[in-house]
């Protein structure tokens, strides 16, 4: 069933890319995985992203004008990855459209800006997704990781109560690291709390017995556990330490959300996690919940994750740009970009400055895992920006 | 300081694993020279073979249903037969090539392997139940520990056990270990070369069953990269116990889990990302200490 | 019906060629020595018999087989068992376990425990030292143990031919003497033909039997033992006299 | 006493026919005019770098190593650190020294230094690794792989730890590749009849014997370890440059098995063997990816499904390596087709010592 419906996207893609090609059609270029392992994080994104086009371009376009996209696949490589931006570039897009991950996404979004194209990460949460890592037409369509960390700081202090903190990061990714920075930043700046231990481990490390270790010899368990980790070591991490005994409250990153890993972990509990919207349908804008059954009925399933969102986001941010600016020029779309304060979109304000090109500051849904059930119980959004001196270290 | 109990325990579960790897690798080194570079990738295959193949992020449980009494031999059965099918299809022919060629190989097989279950399954991990009654904390001598922590440890011990009894006991385990020693010898007084490695290659794939069920009940996940960095490891105990010796491999393991905690432990906050930096540097002293291994002088050879 | 027949049978490493169409036949119960000077092709025609290198060219009968380039361990399951050069005894092995290393090939058949157990009682009444330590470590004994052992260990297998290579190599000129008495003692025991391979022509002389010379991968003389020893033929072609 | 002139002469085809290959790849990119193929040339030209340099190591001395992308990890950090502007350097990377951050220079310039940086390092790990042989040199390298990853994956405050290092002034121009790539044929022929070339291939087909003839092994390996780890280590900087962007990740395993793999199907003792192994592996995963777009044959359309590239690779380096266990070209040279009779019958002993006569029978 899937697979039909799947093929049926990709023969409304297809289609799209055959439509009269006219000349004065815009061309969003995907430089992404559509396979090898970053297909599973590029392609539920992208989809989003093709459901925000098809939505323009059935509404009469951009300026008149249809949207048509080329796409290139990187092999989740990252050489294949610049030859995916040259083939997009060269096939006249105005938008590049680069993978998920900063470190895949890279090579073809600095093709692009070296050929003066805007380029938009479709989830990179680096603040080099942007104009300190690639130059002034880069953008990103999620959140910065630091923020997540932030915000779950904060919202455990002031709506849990919790004082002390544990930390225990995965030193695999910057990702990872950038969520713990996100926290490091928050804590002072929380009268009262502490933190009363910290710990690495290895994403792939095989047991993270002895950090367990260390946790249960502290002589008061904290109030909560900072994880910054991601996928796939989380679920291994999450289940050693509830396996362990450790009940304390888990505050985490975007990356673990979804319900797909649960039943790894039977009734977990006290786990949370900060998301830009909700993919269990109780969203609080029932935009949201239309927009899960929309894509279902495109892709065959519902989103898994809360990535799907940002490829929306993208496409949208970028539209309005462009029509502001009458032109698909990158300079003109930019400028226009760099106006958004707080401009609303379905799955929260997004701001752009020419100082940065990526979210320091969001409205965060805050999902609450109970018995084994996520659902959506609260929302915040830090108290102030992080700066960019200290997300740039 | 956390208790001396639970950091033995944490070490020795964590060797356990490289030990359990190692073994794979040093029974099919010793009797064909061939360093098994797809053994990471069976046990990942062990694990994924508990499910139906899809790339929807929602796993669909296959074989992960069975009954405990059936799901411990059929993985094992698993990872058995597929080493057996890898030596049938690709090592037999691959007697007469040097070490580096049949290296390469078995690489290109793990390489195919993985991307297999790639394509199956996508990249992204599925969550699998496995053995649940093992995801609780018992009481021993005062500390709360992973029960898991505990069957880790006495399965490793169980295997190894029968591994002995078989190798000590039965004429199967006889001709091994003097295959292992000299394959041409064990050959000139008739045993069966053939039948002698398809054994090695079963017993090394039902190792690595054994590792899946463990990892898979441990993190409660299948990931296409699950077995990668055992097998690094397992690798890497296999050459620094004396490669050959299956004791030797054993030892190394249980000595590399053992660092590997005791780094955890030992080292400052700022240096433990560098823990696993310590650990391989850790590792070319002992090689240039014993170049040969821990246990392969002539005389002090093995005797499992 | 010949035992052992070779014919035209040539080896070679590479571009090395190490035995040159050689032919010759053995019968039951026969003793035969090859000798010639290092690198004469001894050794290659020994593992061209015992199926460890494939021959190049010609063809190896065992007992009414076609053996040419079969596994060793088929040629073993055929009669032939193979004392190579050096000893190779299996040295973290028990000495017991290496008598019944080979045995297992006759595994399944009748009464096979029985023999086994006769064939040990059989090996140890020869060679008491081995009672002695037969739990030790192989590779613990002494060389000319060592060289009981493989001797006692090719005895295990119920072979119809023995090939010995070099087995005096590096031992005491006493223990050579012992080890050939057993030779001699377990020869006229069993049906079992020997095919020993030798330096020099001395041991072959004392012994008794038939003697070939080899040399440069080809067979120079052929004939009984001692007289060949010493024929003025024996010396010139053993350093090469009058070749140049 | 071997003369100098005559080895040359013997031996030149073989750098002058591999590098005309390169050259004919070169101008059919350019005439093609395609900048996607052109990425892709570049990435080809990178690969036979690597190989290449693993070539000077490891098909000279027989020893397998899995650290030597340790040395491309190194290159790729140092012509980072020298080519990127000081102000992003600065931010990003404060623990390098001032002068280092004030540094900037051209690509051109900065390549030869990191390679040097990286031989520099192979020198100092080939003082302690060499002395090892067999499996353990092959773990002790990889180890030492491993050591360099975990270092600049955590060292942030110098490497970036595993956050991208970006800023590197991007090279999409293809002479400079292909002029190093045909540098390091030559660097790799030089070395192979040089005399510590000579002495370490002897020392690999008669260990017993060279040492009797009073060859230092450990000394001829170290030479071989710090000019491939120059060659390494130049790729690696070349690499920083045709992306723009590096990572620790990137220069870990995946990298490694590639190149031993395109150097093992190609044939580990032969300099041609390495050269050929990327190209006709390149060309085979480029052909796979274009079937997996899909090709046009005559109407029908002939499209393999998205990830069946990577098994099917797999299975052709299987079954090459099972029809040529010494890779394509064994240990033979391309050489002119006149001298090849000649040049064979040189070859041939050395070929002897691959034949395994106690290997085993099916």
């Amino acid at each position: 069933m899937r697979q039909i419906r799947t093929f049926g996207l990709a023969v409304a893609a297809a289609a799209l890319a055959t439509a009269p090609a006219l000349a004065d059609d815009i061309v969003v270029g995907f430089a992404t995985a559509a396979s090898g392992f970053m297909e599973a994080y590029d392609k539920p994104a992208q989809d989003a992203a093709m459901i925000r086009i098809q939505e323009i371009n059935e509404a009469g376009g951009l300026l008149g004008r249809q949207i048509r996209v080329v796409t290139a696949d990187t092999k989740s490589d990252r050489a294949e990855g610049a030859r995916a931006g040259l083939t997009v570039v060269d096939a006249g897009a105005d938008l590049v459209v680069v993978s998920c991950d900063y470190d895949f996404g890279s090579p073809a979004a600095l093709v692009a800006e070296s050929a003066g194209k805007v380029s938009i990460f479709l989830c990179a949460e680096s603040i080099k997704a942007g104009i300190q890592g690639v130059g002034p037409h880069s953008f990103s369509a999620s959140v910065l990781a630091a923020v997540q960390g932030a915000t779950m700081a904060e919202w455990a202090y002031h709506k849990r109560g919790a004082r002390t903190f544990y930390r225990l990061l995965d030193t695999w990714t910057e990702y990872n690291k950038g969520i713990c920075d996100g926290f490091d930043w928050m804590l002072p700046r929380l009268e009262g709390a502490t933190l009363i231990g910290s710990d690495t481990f290895v994403n792939d490390d095989v047991s993270i017995a002895a950090q367990i270790t260390r946790i249960k010899a502290l002589p008061q368990a904290p109030d909560a556990i900072m994880l910054c980790t991601m996928m796939p070591g989380a679920v291994s991490a999450i289940k050693q330490l509830r396996d362990a005994g450790i009940t304390a409250p888990i505050l985490n990153g975007s990356g673990v959300d979804g319900s797909y890993w649960l039943s790894a972990v039977p009734d977990l509990s006290n786990f949370f996690v900060p998301v830009q919207g909700s993919i269990y349908g109780d969203d609080p804008n029932p935009e949201v919940t239309a927009f899960n059954a929309k894509y279902r009925e495109m892709t065959g399933s519902d989103p898994s994750t809360q990535y799907v969102y940002p490829g929306y986001v993208m496409i949208d941010v970028w539209a309005r740009a462009v029509e502001r600016a009458g032109t698909t020029e990158a300079a003109a779309v930019v400028a226009e970009l760099e106006k958004m304060r707080d401009e609303p979109t379905l799955f929260g304000p997004r701001t752009f400055t020419s100082e940065l090109h990526h979210q320091n500051r969001a409205r965060y849904l805050i999902v609450e895992t109970d018995q084994g059930q996520p659902r959506v119980i609260d929302e915040w959004t830090i108290s102030e920006p992080i700066p960019v001196s200290a997300l740039l270290r | 300081m956390p208790g001396l109990l639970q950091i033995l325990l944490d070490a020795l579960s964590l060797g356990s694993l490289y030990a359990l790897g190692a073994l794979g690798i040093a029974l099919i080194f010793g009797v064909m020279r061939l360093v098994n570079f797809a053994h990471g990738d069976v046990i990942a295959f062990c694990i994924f073979a508990l499910l139906w193949p899809s790339v929807d992020v929602v796993p669909i449980v296959f074989a992960g249903q069975l009954p405990w009494f059936l799901l411990i031999p059929f993985v094992l059965a698993v990872g058995a037969g597929l080493s057996v099918l890898a030596e049938l299809a690709v090592f037999r022919r691959f007697r007469h090539a040097n070490p580096a060629t049949m290296m390469i190989a078995s690489f290109a097989l793990g390489f195919v392997i993985r991307y297999f279950l790639l394509m199956l399954f996508s990249s992204r991990p599925k969550s699998v139940q496995i053995l649940p009654g093992l995801s609780q904390p018992v009481e021993l001598l005062g500390a709360r520990i992973p029960l898991l922590q505990v069957v880790t440890i006495l399965v490793t011990i169980a295997v190894l056990l029968a591994l002995v009894a078989v190798l000590r006991r039965t004429r199967f385990g006889l001709e091994m270990r003097a295959a292992a020693e000299n394959f041409t010898m064990a050959r000139m007084l008739g045993v069966r070369a053939n039948r002698v490695i398809m054994g090695a290659f079963a017993m090394s794939g039902a190792l690595a069953g054994a590792i899946a069920l463990i990892l898979g009940s441990q993190t409660g996940t299948a990931d296409i990269m699950m077995g990668s960095s055992i097998m690094l490891m397992a690798f890497i105990a296999t050459v620094i116990g004396g490669l050959g010796s299956l004791f030797g491999a054993v030892l190394a393991g249980f000595l590399l889990g053992g660092v590997s905690v005791a780094m955890q432990f030992a080292l400052p906050l700022e240096a433990r990302p560098f823990r696993d930096a310590f650990v391989y540097g850790a590792v070319i002293l002992v090689l240039l200490w014993r170049p040969q291994g821990l246990l392969s002088g002539r005389a002090a050879k093995e005797r499992v | 019906m010949s035992l052992l027949s070779l014919s035209n049978v040539t080896v070679r490493y590479g571009r090395l060629t190490a035995v040159r169409g050689v032919s010759f036949t053995m019968a039951e119960g026969e003793v035969l020595f090859v000798t010639g000077p290092n690198g004469a092709g001894k050794s290659s025609l020994l593992r061209a018999v015992a199926g460890v290198v494939a021959p190049a060219g010609g063809r190896i009968d065992l007992a009414d087989h076609d053996i040419t380039g079969r596994s060793p361990e088929t040629i073993a399951r055929l009669g032939l068992s193979m004392v190579p050069e050096g000893r190779e005894v299996f040295g973290s092995l028990s000495v017991e376990e290496n008598l019944l290393v080979g045995t297992g090939m006759h595994a399944g058949t009748r009464g096979w425990r029985a023999r086994c157990e006769t064939d040990l009682a059989a090996v140890y009444a020869t060679f008491p030292i081995l009672k002695d330590r037969r739990r030790s470590q192989a590779g613990l004994l002494s060389g000319g143990q060592q060289q009981m052992l493989v001797i006692g260990r090719a005895l295990m297998t119920n072979p119809r031919l023995m090939a010995i290579d070099e087995p005096s190599l590096g031992l005491a000129p006493n223990i050579i003497d012992q080890v050939y008495d057993r030779l001699t003692e377990l020869r006229r025991h069993r049906a079992l033909a020997l095919l020993i391979v030798e330096q020099s022509s001395t041991r072959a002389m004392m012994v008794g039997g038939r003697m070939m010379l080899m040399r440069g991968g080809e067979i120079l003389l052929d004939g009984d033992a001692r007289a060949l020893g010493q024929s003025e033929a024996m010396q010139s072609a053993y350093f090469g006299y009058g070749e140049h | 006493m071997l003369r100098r002139g005559s080895v040359v002469r013997r031996t030149i085809a073989t750098p002058i026919i591999l590098s005309a290959l390169i050259l004919a790849l070169a101008i059919f990119t350019v005439w093609s005019g395609s900048r996607p193929f052109n990425q892709t040339v570049i990435d080809v030209l990178l690969r036979v770098m690597l190989v290449v340099g693993l070539y000077i190591f490891i098909g000279n001395s027989g020893v397998l190593s899995f650290g030597h992308i340790g040395f491309t990890c190194l290159g790729a950090y140092a012509a980072a650190w020298l080519t990127m502007p000081p102000m992003m350097k600065g931010m990003m990377l404060p623990g390098l020294p001032g002068w280092l951050i004030a540094t900037k220079l051209p690509y051109w310039v900065a390549a030869p230094i990191a390679a040097t940086f990286a031989a520099v390092f192979a020198w100092l790990f080939g003082l302690v690794l060499m002395r090892l042989s067999g499996i353990a040199a092959s773990i002790a390298t990889f180890a030492m792989l491993a050591m360099i990853n975990k270092i600049y994956s955590n060292w942030s405050s110098v490497t970036g730890a595993t956050s991208s290092v970006v800023g590197i002034p991007i090279v999409r121009d293809l002479w400079p590749y292909v002029i190093a790539a045909i540098l390091c044929i030559v660097i790799a022929w030089a070395h192979a009849i040089s005399r510590a070339g000579l002495k370490l291939r002897a020392a690999r087909d008669e260990p017993v014997a060279a040492q009797a003839s009073g060859i230092d092994i450990p000394r001829e390996r170290l030479v071989a370890f710090v000019v491939s780890g120059w060659v390494t280590g130049l790729a690696g900087a070349l690499f920083a440059h045709s992306l723009g962007v590096v990572t620790p990740d990137t220069f870990y395993l995946a990298m490694t098995f590639m190149a031993l793999s395109m150097l093992v199907v190609g044939g580990m003792s032969s300099l041609s063997g390495a050269v050929l192994g990327v190209l006709v592996l390149s060309l085979l995963i480029q052909l796979l990816r274009g079937l997996e777009r899909g090709v046009d044959m005559g109407g029908v359309a002939l499209k393999i499904p998205n990830g069946l590239q990577e098994i099917a690779l797999g299975v052709i380096m299987i079954a090459i390596l099972m029809f040529r266990p010494s890779g394509m070209m064994g240990n033979r040279e391309l050489v002119w087709p006149r001298a090849r009779r000649r040049r064979a019958a040189d070859a041939a002993p050395r070929s002897s010592t691959n034949t395994q006569p106690t290997g085993v029978h099916r």
